[in-house]
């Protein structure tokens, strides 16, 4: 399978890291992986996104116009990417900051209050891994447990002990699409 | 009621620089986001009676977000 | 109600790029006011230039120019010397003037070219994401002084005011500080004042002010301007340094 | 009419340009077109205008960008280092839509090179020696006349087209004295308004100049803006001399300076009954494609002859288009083509002794 | 063989150059590149290595003069307007023939433009975007793993010649991460020798680096040396992939980035029966003509796709010379070519539907 | 017979380009000298700019490199930091110096670069046929200040050794003149301490050297010496202005 | 006629201004005329060169490269253009500082002391004068008249008193190839 | 003889810098050109005597032109 996705939201909702942890994962799962973000004075304040590609042989070109999938934390990355996504494709929509709405029937939306959850969960940061978790259980890219794995590897060591709680919100947004 | 101090809350990006300098201590954040996704910052109306009108935190508002007037 | 504050005229009604809490917005704010007190909108031309601030045109409702790369010394002198009754600034970071720009801005001065410098000093490249620059103290982090300014290998930090004020045609060279709301109220008379010359004729201004970037020193808005206060002001000594008289 | 007056090229393009309404010229010290500078120094006051000695060339482009910027007719010159250092600033002005002229009296090169006539900034001029797309309108005469009657065209044409033109002679033109003629001063009143200039917003919305468009889409449409606007260029200004283009079988190709020494050649070759001819581009960007393609037919080849390497040779290989051999012969830094070894090399030519411009690499056999 | 490691394609650069033996660099911050700077400023130390900051690209540019001659093996990197800002000292370095290796990962012009990935430097690049004959020798990388192994090539290259050499990148592949795997660290001692460096005349006579020859003869004589090393990098030194070169009718022409778009698109086309093919310039100076010899005969025709307003389809008609067509698509800014739209204007060429390239000038279409 | 004075060994046996009476080969001969008394000649490498002196190279009998106009101090940086062994020095004009090479110069400076520059200020372009200079003198006439330099429009002239005296990174630097043996004498002593630092490792000298150019200035090499000591010194001060002490 | 003149010298002994007066004399005569000087440092303390073109119809280049004559008045600018000029042609040579020799015999040498003239005139510096009245003698590009007619546009106001000098200088320069 | 003071004549270019500063007014030019086309400065032999090898003059000369000894 070839799963070429879009994750974007603002600068400071972890975006890049959740797009990285994709791509790590992928790689240790013996898959061919790109990550190419969006970059520059843009994210300042703004919206960011990155694009990675997941597949079984090999990655022609990083970039990634019609996405399989996509995760959008905000209302901007919303409005954006909502369009841009495959038939078939799944969306994966941040819920606690964008409203409901009317769209189009040929793709797969799934609503996760991801800030709500992260809140409850502790902590509005996780929001991001509440959300790459649900797009994990929408489309099997890689195995949650392969996320985790590299989760010490990516995250920086002061930070370990907030690993629990990542591994929870991945797990939680999982769940909340399998369920 | 006629407000002494007023936000222009969707230009405000939450960087809490007025709540330093306002001597009053009445500026909070609200929990909602705005358009832009931060939590503006903003008076009470029960606290716009306690402003001074001293105008510290419109002078220190990086983004001219905040007017004050007094009476 | 009387107004105490209101929002300036000259400054347009869209929301800054500009971090939270990036003092950049107060500095176009206090030239914003001055122009609006000079009453001189309608003959002000700016001059943006490459950094963080290269959108100012945005954000000031007068004539501009962006300029590149620690150029807009020169493009403000091309402005000037068409039209001698516009007043023209530049609004240029430290990365832009004290930087690539230094052949510039001291030949500006030499010149004793009648227009007016905005000095952003917040010892950083901001929008490049965090680059040491010229003024970045010494032992600071940066990324690319990972271990610490080392004056060893990359010298002290560059002092502009006090470079600029050895300079004959530099009529006026003041440094303020943008950190608490005392400072700004003294930065924005400088700055008036460096406008007030150009109106009368004088020659160079330069108007240096300390600055803060939150975002790339890695703290809040508040501990910037705190570090500003405890780290830069005894590096960087507030006051004017040359005010023209006696010349 | 006025008479004609003996005057050094680089003077006479000095006067053309006051007399075509410049008030403005930025410059910095370089030979061989010093006296363009200094004839302004005396000149310019005189016409209420303006001239600035900047601290460099980099400087004193960025300037022509503020002054045309701010309205003003405006003329920056240079030799090839100066003109290196303006690329950034030229794509800045290109990017922002300006209008200036920008004099480039070459010298050889590469690097401080030496300081006589070349012609071998050929590729920067038409090519872009800057970053992205943008083209800059090029002017190449041949004679202090042309140059003069040229400088006149490029102002008008960098406001007609909000583009920098360049006049691209070299250190022989600048430096050498023919007899010109002056057309009449100019009324600076009668210039083409500016209202995009920044001259203070009094009674209109804000102007703003400015190159920069973060947004990727945005960008594209301008950039294909400007290419639409180049391509209005490349019909409508294109400049050549064709010399016995009714009846020439070997055509040479040359401009500037070096086109007067094929001329001499030509005229000894067709009292010896040689069918020689000359493609003379004018304008060097757009380049004179047309030229090519009325004598395509019934040439017999092209010989490319240039004071460098061979830059140009490709725009006339890609207007040839394979239609016919194209050959070159070229002498660089300062060493000017002879007639002689030009001659020799159009009867090699027409007997087949040179390899066509296809190998043309193997060129270096040019250098004696 | 080590493993591979994830890595941002300018980390990736920057550690290839370490290990290729590289120990200068000289740097100003720019955006897409500043990557590099910054892993050069945190690793070079541990190598012995020097980093320096200077104040611009001017500055950089010339220590890297200073530092290529002094025998070191040096890196520059920059983007699109900081390249513009180098073409003096490019061509001083060319012309006083030293070794170095200069990055652009180019962005959006022109002028300040913007900060997405681009090719609008490809003139600059391959002609000469500074004064005088000479040339760079440049390599474009599609992948993060070529490039890295075209980083240890440019350094072999820029000493086997003496000669600059650039690698091309875009912001995309400066800022895109995906697997790649170095290289043993480059002994260095066993770097060639440089009698020629100024490290002091201690025991020899003196060295001197220098591009000034004021006799025209002189500067002659030395262009024509240089050209005849050009020619013997022309020779050697082309690069280039193609892609079902054994079948293909229609080929795409693309380098770097783009060209792994077009690969992708040829993949759909070949399922549906589409004879398409890819002629991939590695090298883009020395351009790979051989690579257009070898299937000019079979092919139909030409598709070059840039992300440009058609920069390198020059030098593919050059090469073509006229037997086949030649078209164009491009997009610019940061606008990438999508799939898609690459595939459409394929399928239009092949039922006669774009113009050819001959009149490729009104491609003003192409942005949409 | 014991010698009193001989040619420096350093200097090359050739005639060179310079006009007669042009002190830039009163500046090579102490350059030279120094090398000789200090026994580096075998690990000085030379760096040359575009001015007169652009062929120096071929007068001093060390490696030379020839640079861009005004990149001198870069290029310097780059030998180095290449080789921190060897002894570098830039040779430059004034125009190369004080005018496009502004920001290498002050950079250089802030950096502390470990190199030795002699500054030659002859108050005008020399090679390019006599146009002003930043260091031309008010009043003074040139090429492109036919009417005499006007420093309302043209500006005050550059005084580089005031001006780089207020950078930190600036371990040495002073003005010192050629008009006579006994301001000779001092050069000397001078030029041998800025070489004599960077032995030692202590960072950035200048030395400024007042000169003429009388083929520009349209006086005999008498009356040019004559000129620089009636008007040039009371403009440059001469004397040291920084010594590093205290630092 | 098309005459090709090439003028050589030392940096101060004034051979651009013989250059310029043949030019604008030419010119005066209605004729076409182009000059072209050598320039830049090397004229610094070196040898300096022109070439003039005088012609009745038009020029087509101003480049020299086989002179229809040269002056030549030093040795260096002797050495360099001896074997230059077209056979037939007339070389001018200041014998003052040239030493005798034996030379080609396709073209016509006019030895002229034009330094022990100038001097036995009063100045060294008509030595030039004398050359170009030389160079007159031996080829009628122009009349002698008209150069002196053109001498006072020419040199600047302040040397007017030196006119008679330099008429002078011409005369006995084209007598001493007339006679 | 053995000279005080010796001149490179054919480095000369008369610019008389070493006759201005030599106390005993003893440098003279030669009214012969050497080979750069100028008149080189020079000390007569019967004046070397009265050289007092001050070396000023060999300090002032721009070419390098003089060496200077004392017996
Ligand atoms: C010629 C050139 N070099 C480099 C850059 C990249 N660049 C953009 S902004 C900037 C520096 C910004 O720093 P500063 O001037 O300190 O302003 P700040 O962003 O901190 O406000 C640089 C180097 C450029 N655009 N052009
Ligand atoms: C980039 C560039 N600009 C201009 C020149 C032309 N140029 C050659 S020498 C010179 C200036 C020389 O003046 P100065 O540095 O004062 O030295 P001097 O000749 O007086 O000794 C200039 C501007 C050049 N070679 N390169
Ligand atoms: S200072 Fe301004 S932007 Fe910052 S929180 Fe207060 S109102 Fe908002
Ligand atoms: S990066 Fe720094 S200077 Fe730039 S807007 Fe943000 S805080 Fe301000
Ligand atoms: S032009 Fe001036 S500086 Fe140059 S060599 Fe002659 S006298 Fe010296
Ligand atoms: S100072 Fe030197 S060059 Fe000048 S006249 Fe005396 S010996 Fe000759």
């Amino acid at each position: 399978m070839d799963h070429e996705v879009i994750m974007a939201g603002f600068g400071g909702q972890g975006i890049m890291l959740i797009g990285t942890l994709l791509t790590y994962a992928g790689k240790e799962e013996g898959k061919a992986v790109s990550w190419l973000p969006s970059y520059g004075p843009e994210m300042r304040g703004g919206t960011a996104n990155c694009a990675v590609c997941v597949s079984d042989d090999s990655i022609a070109s990083p970039v990634v116009v019609e996405p399989t999938a996509a995760v959008v934390m905000n209302r901007p990355s919303y409005e954006k990417f909502k369009n841009m996504v495959q038939p078939g494709g799944a969306l994966i929509v941040n819920s606690s900051l964008v409203p409901d709405e009317e769209i189009r029937g040929d793709i797969e939306v799934y609503r996760i209050p991801a800030n709500d959850v992260a809140r409850e969960l502790g902590s509005d940061r996780v929001a991001n891994m509440v959300c790459l978790g649900a797009l994990l259980g929408a489309r099997e890219i890689v195995k949650v447990e392969t996320v985790i794995s590299v989760l010490r590897k990516v995250i920086s060591q002061r930070h370990h002990s907030l690993l629990p709680l990542n591994e929870e919100a991945l797990w939680r947004g999982y769940r909340l699409v399998k369920a | 009621m006629e407000k002494r101090v007023v936000f222009k809350e969707d230009h405000c990006k939450s960087c809490e620089l007025c709540i330093s300098v306002c001597p009053k201590k009445i500026i909070r954040l609200r929990t909602e986001l705005n358009r832009l996704g931060y939590h503006p910052a903003y008076v009470s109306d029960e606290d716009q009676e306690k402003c001074i009108s001293c105008a510290l935190c419109a002078r220190m508002c990086p983004d001219a977000v905040i007017q004050v007037w007094r009476p | 109600m009387i107004p105490v504050y209101t929002r300036p005229k000259s400054l347009t009604d869209v929301v800054t790029h500009y971090c939270p809490g990036c003092p950049h917005g107060i500095a176009h704010r206090l030239v914003a006011e001055t122009i609006d007190e000079l009453g001189i909108q309608e003959r002000t031309v700016g001059v943006a230039s490459v950094g963080c601030s290269v959108f100012s045109y945005n954000y000031f409702d007068v004539d501009f120019q962006q300029a590149a790369h620690g150029r807009a010394p020169a493009v403000a002198t091309g402005i000037k010397r068409v039209n001698p009754e516009c007043i023209v600034f530049t609004y240029q970071g430290d990365g832009d003037l004290a930087s690539i720009g230094m052949a510039e801005i001291v030949h500006a001065a030499v010149r004793g070219e009648n227009i007016t410098v905005i000095f952003i000093n917040n010892a950083i490249y901001g929008m490049t994401g965090g680059q040491m620059a010229p003024t970045t103290l010494v032992g600071q982090k940066t990324t690319t002084s990972p271990f610490g300014r080392d004056p060893s290998t990359q010298g002290y930090p560059v002092k502009i005011s006090e470079l600029l004020s050895t300079i004959k045609g530099a009529h006026y060279v003041a440094r303020f500080s943008l950190h608490n709301p005392a400072n700004i109220q003294r930065a924005k008379q400088g700055i008036k004042k460096a406008f007030q010359n150009q109106i009368e004729g004088k020659g160079f201004s330069l108007v240096e002010l300390l600055s803060t970037c939150s975002t790339n020193w890695g703290m809040t808005p508040q501990n910037a301007l705190k570090w500003l206060e405890e780290n830069m002001i005894p590096e960087y000594p507030l006051g004017e340094f040359k005010t023209g008289e006696g010349e | 009419m006025s008479e004609s007056l003996l005057m050094k090229g680089n003077e006479a393009l000095a006067e053309a340009a006051i007399r075509a309404g410049c008030r403005f010229y930025f410059g910095y010290p370089i030979t061989p077109q010093n006296e363009i500078s200094e004839y302004m120094a005396r000149r310019l006051g005189e016409h209420g205008g303006v001239f600035v000695q900047a601290e460099s060339e980099v400087s004193s482009i960025n300037m022509v960008y503020g002054a045309a910027g701010a309205g003003g007719r405006v003329l920056i010159s240079s030799s090839s280092p100066g003109i290196s250092l303006m690329q950034e600033a030229i794509s800045y002005i290109a990017g922002a839509e300006l209008p200036c002229v920008i004099v480039n009296m070459s010298r050889g090169g590469p690097g401080l090179g030496g300081i006589q006539p070349s012609q071998s900034d050929y590729f920067q001029a038409t090519k872009g020696g800057g970053h992205g797309d943008y083209r800059m309108i090029v002017l190449a005469p041949a004679t202090i006349q042309e140059g003069c009657d040229l400088m006149a065209t490029a102002f008008e044409l960098a406001d007609k087209y909000r583009n920098p033109v360049m006049v691209l002679g070299d250190g022989m033109i600048g430096q050498m004295m023919e007899p010109v003629v002056f057309p009449e001063v100019l009324d600076a009143t009668e210039l083409p308004p500016k209202p995009w200039a920044t001259t203070g917003a009094k009674g209109r919305k804000r102007n703003i100049i400015s190159s920069i468009y973060l947004d990727p889409e945005e960008l594209d449409a301008h950039n294909w803006r400007l290419e639409e606007k180049y391509r209005k260029i490349r019909e409508s200004e294109v400049r050549y001399e064709v010399l016995h283009g009714d009846d020439a079988e070997w055509f040479f190709v040359a401009y500037g300076t070096v086109a007067r020494i094929c001329t001499a050649v030509i005229q000894r070759l067709r009292k010896e009954g040689v069918k020689a001819g000359l493609i003379r581009p004018i304008s060097l960007w757009p380049f004179p494609d047309e030229a090519f393609e009325k004598v395509a037919d019934r040439a017999k080849g092209f010989l490319t002859v240039e004071m460098s390497t061979g830059q140009m040779v490709e725009d006339v290989r890609l207007a040839v288009n394979g239609r016919k051999p194209v050959y070159f012969y070229g002498r660089t830094g300062g060493a000017v083509p002879t007639p002689r070894s030009v001659e020799r090399r159009l009867r090699d030519m027409m007997d087949g002794k040179v390899p066509s411009q296809t190998d043309y690499f193997d060129r270096v056999g040019g250098a004696k």
